[in-house]
């Protein structure tokens, strides 16, 4: 096996060496902190795995591009009925799956019932939950009927879990995946790395690289040294902020600090006391100095005010809104019969972020007489006890999917949060099609969760972007969880 | 056995280092008692405007990510050592000696599964043991106290029962049976004070073991928690700033490391002074 | 010695049926839903449950455990829920990183340690007998994930002569996949090889203390031919029983320094499966790994038999 | 003493077998037997002494009587009592038993002051004894042996080797028993000190009216104290009778044996000698007089059949076919 894959290298290198002063370099490594669990983006939450896949090996009808907005993509274009309930895709033609299949709209059909169906493992299944039927008009069309007008439809269906995957191949594509998209899998090195080549016969526009292998490094330290070495010629995002000084003074390499979709936030167990009085909120969103949290985390993360992006056209600083203030906080603390205090758990999950915020949050909070004691818990448990289970008092966690403002209206939802004039605004918000009034009920929505003090809101996660000064067309900001390469190019 | 000579030779070089291990044992026990009143800064204090400093007149040993002192830091952390350690220890002795000492006494089956109870929980190598128990119970001091004890008992057992069998073989044990005492009261009355010199030795040993296990622990996030400062735990949150801030790498390390071997040297130095006869052995 | 055995396989049998009850009941018990970690915080009820059931979850714990067993008795660990490879694939690959790890560290410390025992011992209470024995109550005192800290300090960030941590795959050449592995085996080696110096050490005097050695110095042979022709070769019974024994520690020594270096390896896979609740690969893990220590500590007991026929009549024990 | 009274010790077939380790997997069981269905009475006030070599079966034998070990088959009564009959039966007979061991380094316990070794055997006896009651029995225990009442607040590495056999004999005598079974109590000491603790028996048992039953290799030790001997071979009893009339004119030819010049097995060293000896001759033998094989007098029927315990003369008793 090694000796056949050594001689296919050798073949595959000789190109290069016959001509190494002709072509611009074409391949591309880059380094991701945690490895994919698998290649499926229908089938798990991992990030990782849309880091790898989104926008490479699958597509969606649609997708999102580096600003956010969302783009055709194997739809060519759309049609709306008035109501909002009818969709109608106009596909692409002449496109092909890296298998060699064809794609038409009965895959589109296949890939939404799969991910509707009673067994589906989607993660993402409410997505689809807005579909009522799925049809297939012609093999260049497709209509979806709608329960209800879902303003974020289009959206939606530009993540990784609305790729679309033919039948032949959907059971595979955990450790094979076959998609449309301008790179095809070519393999996996587990623990180590995934490789992409390009796909010859990808529909659209073919991208520069010819290769891509995206090689899994945890370690901070190892990271920095593979970049410093060459060994990879891209981090998407560096988990070591404190490198950043270091690369940003050294003219071989690019920095972006850009912002990702993490909110971090403190959330707090609004249905418990005594979190459900909301002078307790108040008074413990005085208490917290953002500026002490990030700077925890280097300096690179940027405040927020509320559970929205800064990076969102319709965002709106509300940081204001109750600034650090530690007399004020006891004042409030007195008002709500806790003069002396009380005590409180902070559940961490083990992401450097959450501990380090957390420690801090511990001595702020501790400066106005509330006593935290720290609980450390693993992933597993913070999902089965915190998020599903609601058995908190507070914890530190960011919220990584694009546009969520929305959880703060479900019910159920681990913030015990409940607000009818939340609740209004989020569903005029998801019959609303116009754009300047989606904005405007955004702001309304960020500006009620504010005021509310409904948990404490940290800052926004910062996406450390390093890579080779001669690399450009990687994304600043991550609106979406992907690392899309098909603009990626060496400069001559 | 070697020649008187030599054995005399191995004595004192024996005791040097028992004088050694038993200075360091004691400064050890005395930064923790200081610690328990002073330390120069508040081990516990943040301060985000002196963070990551190198080691300077202010703070000895530098600041870390927070801007808390490390020589405070590990001044404090030697009481969650001592803790750990003591309770760990003491878990094993009080459950792996008396089960021992029945093995010892009954021989036969009860001897048989103690034993083979004991060979199954060596089976586990410790790390994988603690993680299992802490992944169980989640991770904290506590929980690492009792993943670090459960991992004793066998150890105790086993060396009570290696100890004991021989004393049991005594004609003193006899003398006693044949004065109409039970096994229980001659292992407490007779075994026990004989093997209590290789308890002392082994218990030494375990110490400083259990201090490694606790600081192994904590680095891999199972241990002591924040806000209680831990060299262990210290080490865990310096390993991403090894490029930064070397001193957070080197000094809580230093700590556990002056520790042991002050433990160690006093153990041998015990074993040497109070049971000649496992001089040429290796525990 | 056919009885011997035949206990001893009783114990082996027996010791892996309770490790993998223990096993598969701890991690059971573990709060944490494997489904709901593949799926996260956007899974909906009734997709958690599909996962749970394609997981084969939802079935009761009994027929977990004995579906999950009869498969090993065939050889099929079954299917890790993360990875969605098969376990013993998975286990295969992560092998190929830690045993040349594990095999390396054991050359590294018998390599430093046989040597400076045995000179330690023959040059006993001077000065290279108090230097190394100084130098191996040392090495016995560092934890070796500081070591590896301290190396990756010096080597990786210092010098830049060593990758601080990762591993580029044996396909990528044996140059570099070695290169990654310097660093992780010096750091399980050393503080290995100072508890084998002692051990070298002490078994050497004790063999040089003995008769037979004493009756060839009388038959004029040198000092150094009485310690390299009796003294040692008799010496390594006890170190070579000490290396086996140290096999479950080797072990233990991996899973830490393999956290440490971020290594693909048997370690960091039972460390990460235990964090995402990957269940299956867990127990497997686990039954591999006790059967791995009991069957080496047999092996051990087997070779000493061999070295020592007094011992195979077992305790005679008549009083 | 009425005629009716149930003898000091009487032990009726007495075996004792050992388990050896399996062979192979399949094979069977073996055993080693210690004691082939002993049988002997002591009466009070009549030593007996028990002779043979290292290895036959006397130190069992002594062991079952203080009921420290448990006969497979047999029965023994001490005082009257079964001491197979249950836990208080046993307790009951301790109160008539002590015994003095070989080795006086290894009888006293190195941890413990010489008074509380002493006291040790206090604790079997039925009702709470006081502190100063008990420290009124070690004093005049210690005097009848021979040492001085301070002795007692000492450590056992303080004394001598003949010191500390007084010690363990002190302890022995503290319960005032009838019988006090002495395994081989003067082997370790050197020649003039035998003589003392020798002489300090013979005192005690006319002064307290001690019965012992006394254990050894030495032919010489035990005409000097006893008033009849047994002598063992091989787990049996080959001869018994009154001292001086055996050692006159010994009816087995072992006895002669043991009578001639030859010297016998070191018993200090009888820890290691046993365990060769479980090496080398495991197996029961089959049938004949188990003395056959060296019995300058051999005979063909002598490899027929065993020859039982059967009298001589008047009070002895010889398993021979051919008695000398």
């Amino acid at each position: 096996m090694t000796l056949i894959f050594r001689i296919a290298a050798i073949l595959a290198a000789l190109p290069f060496l016959a001509a190494p002063a002709l072509a611009a370099k074409d391949t591309l490594t880059m380094g991701m902190t945690l490895e994919p669990p698998h290649l499926d983006p229908t089938a798990t939450a991992a990030a990782a795995t849309d880091e790898v896949v989104y926008a490479n090996v699958f597509e969606g009808l649609t997708r999102i591009d580096a600003a956010g907005a969302v783009q055709p993509a194997l739809a060519a274009s759309w049609d709306v009925t008035e109501d909002g309930t009818v969709y109608t895709f106009h596909l692409r033609e002449g496109v092909s799956f890296h298998d060699g299949t064809q794609f038409d709209a009965e895959d589109v059909v296949f890939s939404f019932e799969r991910a509707m169906a009673e067994g589906s493992v989607n993660a993402q299944k409410q997505i689809f939950e807005p579909i009522e039927a799925v049809e297939a008009l012609d093999p260049r069309t497709v209509k979806v009927t709608l329960r209800r007008p879902t303003g974020s439809f289009l959206f939606d269906l530009g993540w990784g879990d609305a790729v679309i995957v033919a039948p032949e191949s959907a059971d595979a594509n955990r450790s094979a995946p076959v998609g449309t998209g301008p790179f095809r899998f070519e393999r996996r090195v587990a623990g180590d790395r995934v490789e992409l080549t390009r796909f010859e016969d990808y529909w659209g526009e073919a991208p520069a690289l010819a290769r891509a292998t995206f090689k899994f490094i945890p370690d901070s330290a190892a990271a920095a040294a593979a970049l410093l070495a060459g060994d990879i010629d891209a981090f998407a995002n560096l988990p070591a902020p404190e490198l950043v000084p270091q690369f940003e003074a050294d003219p071989r390499f690019t920095v972006e600090i850009g912002v990702t979709e993490g909110e971090t936030i403190l959330a707090m167990n609004n249905a418990r006391e005594p979190f459900s009085n909301l002078k307790v909120r108040q008074a413990i969103s005085h208490a917290l100095n953002r500026d002490a949290i990030i700077q925890a985390d280097f300096d690179y993360g940027t405040p927020i005010g509320s559970h929205f992006s800064p990076v969102h056209p319709a965002y709106v600083d509300l940081t204001g809104t109750y600034p650090h203030d530690v007399e004020k906080a006891k004042a409030l603390l007195r008002e709500a019969g806790y003069a002396e205090g009380f005590e409180a758990t902070l559940k961490l999950p083990p992401p450097n972020y959450a501990r380090r915020a957390g420690e801090i949050i511990q001595q702020q909070l501790a400066q106005v007489g509330i006593t935290v004691e720290i609980v450390p818990v693993e992933w597993a448990q913070w999902l089965e006890q915190v998020f599903k289970g609601a058995d908190y008092d507070m914890t530190v966690i960011a919220h990584t999917e694009p546009m969520d403002i929305g959880i703060y209206a479900r019910d159920d939802y681990y913030f015990g949060y409940d607000s009818a004039e939340f609740d209004g605004v989020m569903e005029e918000l998801s019959a609303e099609a116009d754009e300047g009034r989606r904005h405007e009920l955004m702001a309304e929505a960020q500006r009620i969760l504010a005021e509310d003090a409904v948990n404490g809101f940290l800052y926004q996660l910062p996406k450390i972007g390093v890579w080779n000064a001669a690399v450009e067309g990687l994304w600043r900001n991550t609106p979406i969880q992907a690392n899309d390469l098909t603009e990626v190019r060496w400069r001559e | 056995m070697s020649t008187d000579a030599a054995a005399a030779g191995a004595g004192s070089g024996a005791s040097a280092g028992l004088v050694i291990g038993l200075a360091m044992t004691a400064t050890f026990l005395a930064v923790a008692l200081v610690a328990l009143a002073w330390t120069p800064y508040d081990p516990v204090a943040m301060n985000m405007a002196d963070r990551l400093q190198g080691p300077s007149r202010a703070h000895w040993l530098g600041t870390d990510l927070y801007g808390r002192d490390v020589l405070s830091m590990i001044m404090a952390g030697s009481h969650n050592s001592v803790l750990v350690a003591l309770v760990a220890v003491g878990i094993g002795i009080g459950i792996g000696v008396p089960l021992g000492s029945m093995a010892a006494a009954t021989r036969g089956l009860a001897d048989e599964a103690i034993m083979r109870f004991a060979d199954f929980t060596f089976a586990f190598p410790f790390i994988l043991s603690a993680v299992m128990i802490t992944a169980l119970l989640g991770p904290g001091s506590v929980n690492a106290i009792i993943a670090i004890g459960i991992f004793n008992i066998p150890v105790f057992a086993r060396v009570t029962r290696g100890a004991s069998l021989p004393v049991w073989r005594r004609d003193f044990i006899l003398a006693a049976r044949a004065a109409g005492k039970g096994r229980a009261r001659i292992a407490v009355e007779h075994v026990l004070p004989n093997i209590a010199a290789v308890l002392i030795v082994q218990a030494t040993i375990q110490f400083a073991l259990a201090i490694l296990g606790e600081a192994a622990l904590s680095y891999l996030g199972l241990g002591a928690q924040p806000p209680a400062p831990s060299w262990g735990k210290m080490l865990n949150e310096a390993q991403t700033l090894v490029a930064v801030a070397p001193h957070l790498v080197v000094f809580p390390g230093l700590a556990i490391v002056l520790t042991v071997l002050g433990l160690n040297l006093l153990g041998d130095g015990l074993r040497d002074l109070l049971d000649p006869r496992l001089r040429t052995r290796v525990g | 010695m056919s009885v011997l055995i035949a206990k001893r396989l009783v114990a082996f049998v027996l010791t892996l049926l309770a490790t993998s009850l223990v096993v598969f009941t701890v991690m059971r018990v573990l709060p944490g839903d494997p489904a709901a970690i593949i799926l996260g915080t956007g899974a909906r009820e009734d997709t958690l449950l599909a996962l749970r059931q394609q997981m084969g979850l939802d079935r009761s714990f009994v027929a977990q455990y004995l579906a999950w067993t009869g498969g090993v008795l065939i050889g099929d660990f079954g299917t890790s829920y993360t990875y969605a490879v098969p376990v013993s694939q998975l286990v295969a690959e992560r092998l190929s990183v830690s045993l040349p790890l594990a095999v390396f560290a054991i050359l590294l410390s018998t390599a430093i340690a046989i040597p400076c025992g045995v000179v330690a011992a023959s040059r006993r209470g001077r000065a290279g007998d108090l230097g190394i024995s100084a130098a191996a109550q040392l090495g016995v005192a560092v934890p070796n994930f500081w070591l590896a800290m301290l190396l990756v300090l010096v080597f990786a960030v210092g010098m830049g002569i060593f990758p601080a941590g990762g591993f580029p795959g044996w396909e990528a050449g044996l140059r570099p996949s070695l290169k990654a592995l310097v660093l992780p085996s010096v750091a399980l080696a050393l503080p290995q090889a100072a508890i084998l110096t002692r051990v070298t050490r002490s078994a050497v005097l004790e063999t040089l203390g003995e008769d037979h050695v004493r009756t060839a110095r009388a038959k004029g042979l040198t000092r150094r031919a009485a310690l390299w022709r009796h003294a040692v070769p008799n010496a390594l019974i006890p170190v070579v029983t000490i290396l086996g024994l140290q096999f479950s520690f080797l072990l233990a020594g991996t899973i830490v320094i393999e956290n440490v270096f971020y290594l693909p390896g048997i370690g960091r896979l039972l460390f990460q499966a235990i964090a995402q609740r990957d269940l299956i690969v867990v127990q497997s893990l686990v039954v591999l790994i006790a059967a791995a220590v009991v069957v080496v500590n047999f092996l051990v007991d087997l070779a000493y038999l061999a070295i020592d026929p007094r011992l195979r009549t077992g305790s005679g024990d008549v009083d | 003493m009425t005629p009716d009274m149930p003898p000091l010790v009487r032990a009726q077939n007495v075996v004792r077998d050992f388990a050896l380790p399996r062979r192979s997997l399949l094979g069977p069981g073996r055993v080693f037997r210690a004691l082939h269905g002993v049988s002997l009475s002591i009466e009070r006030g009549e030593s007996v002494g028990l002779i043979g070599e290292s290895g036959s079966g006397k130190s069992t034998f002594a062991r079952l009587v203080m009921g420290l070990d448990r006969p497979t088959a047999g029965r023994i009564e001490v005082a009257g009592v079964d001491l197979g009959a249950g836990r208080a039966a046993l307790a009951a007979a301790r109160r008539h038993m002590q015994m003095v061991f070989q080795d006086p380094y290894g009888s006293l316990d190195p941890r413990r002051t010489v008074g509380w070794s002493i006291a040790e055997p206090l604790a079997a006896l039925p009702g709470p004894s006081s502190r100063a009651e008990r420290r009124r029995l070690v004093t005049e225990t210690l005097e009848a042996v021979g040492l001085e009442p301070e002795h007692a607040a000492r450590y056992p590495h303080e004394f001598s080797g003949g010191q500390r056999q007084r010690i363990a004999i002190a302890r022995a005598l503290i319960t005032a028993p009838d019988l006090i079974v002495a395994d081989e109590p003067v082997s370790a000491l050197d020649v003039s000190v035998q003589a003392q603790v020798l002489r300090l028996m013979r005192q005690l048992e006319e002064a307290r009216g001690v019965t012992f039953l006394f254990i050894s290799h030495d032919l010489s030790v035990v005409r000097n104290v006893t008033r009849r001997v047994a002598v063992m071979y091989q787990g049996r009893i080959v001869e018994t009778g009154p001292t001086d009339a055996v050692f006159a004119a010994p009816a087995h030819p072992y006895t002669s044996l043991l009578m001639s010049a030859v010297p016998l097995p070191d018993p200090a060293r009888r820890r290691k000698a046993r365990h060769a000896r479980t090496e080398a001759r495991p197996e029961l033998p089959r049938g004949g007089c188990p003395f056959a094989p060296r019995c300058p007098r051999v005979q063909a029927d002598c490899r027929e059949a065993e020859p039982p315990l059967a009298p001589v003369e008047a009070g002895r008793q010889a398993a021979c076919f051919h008695p000398l």
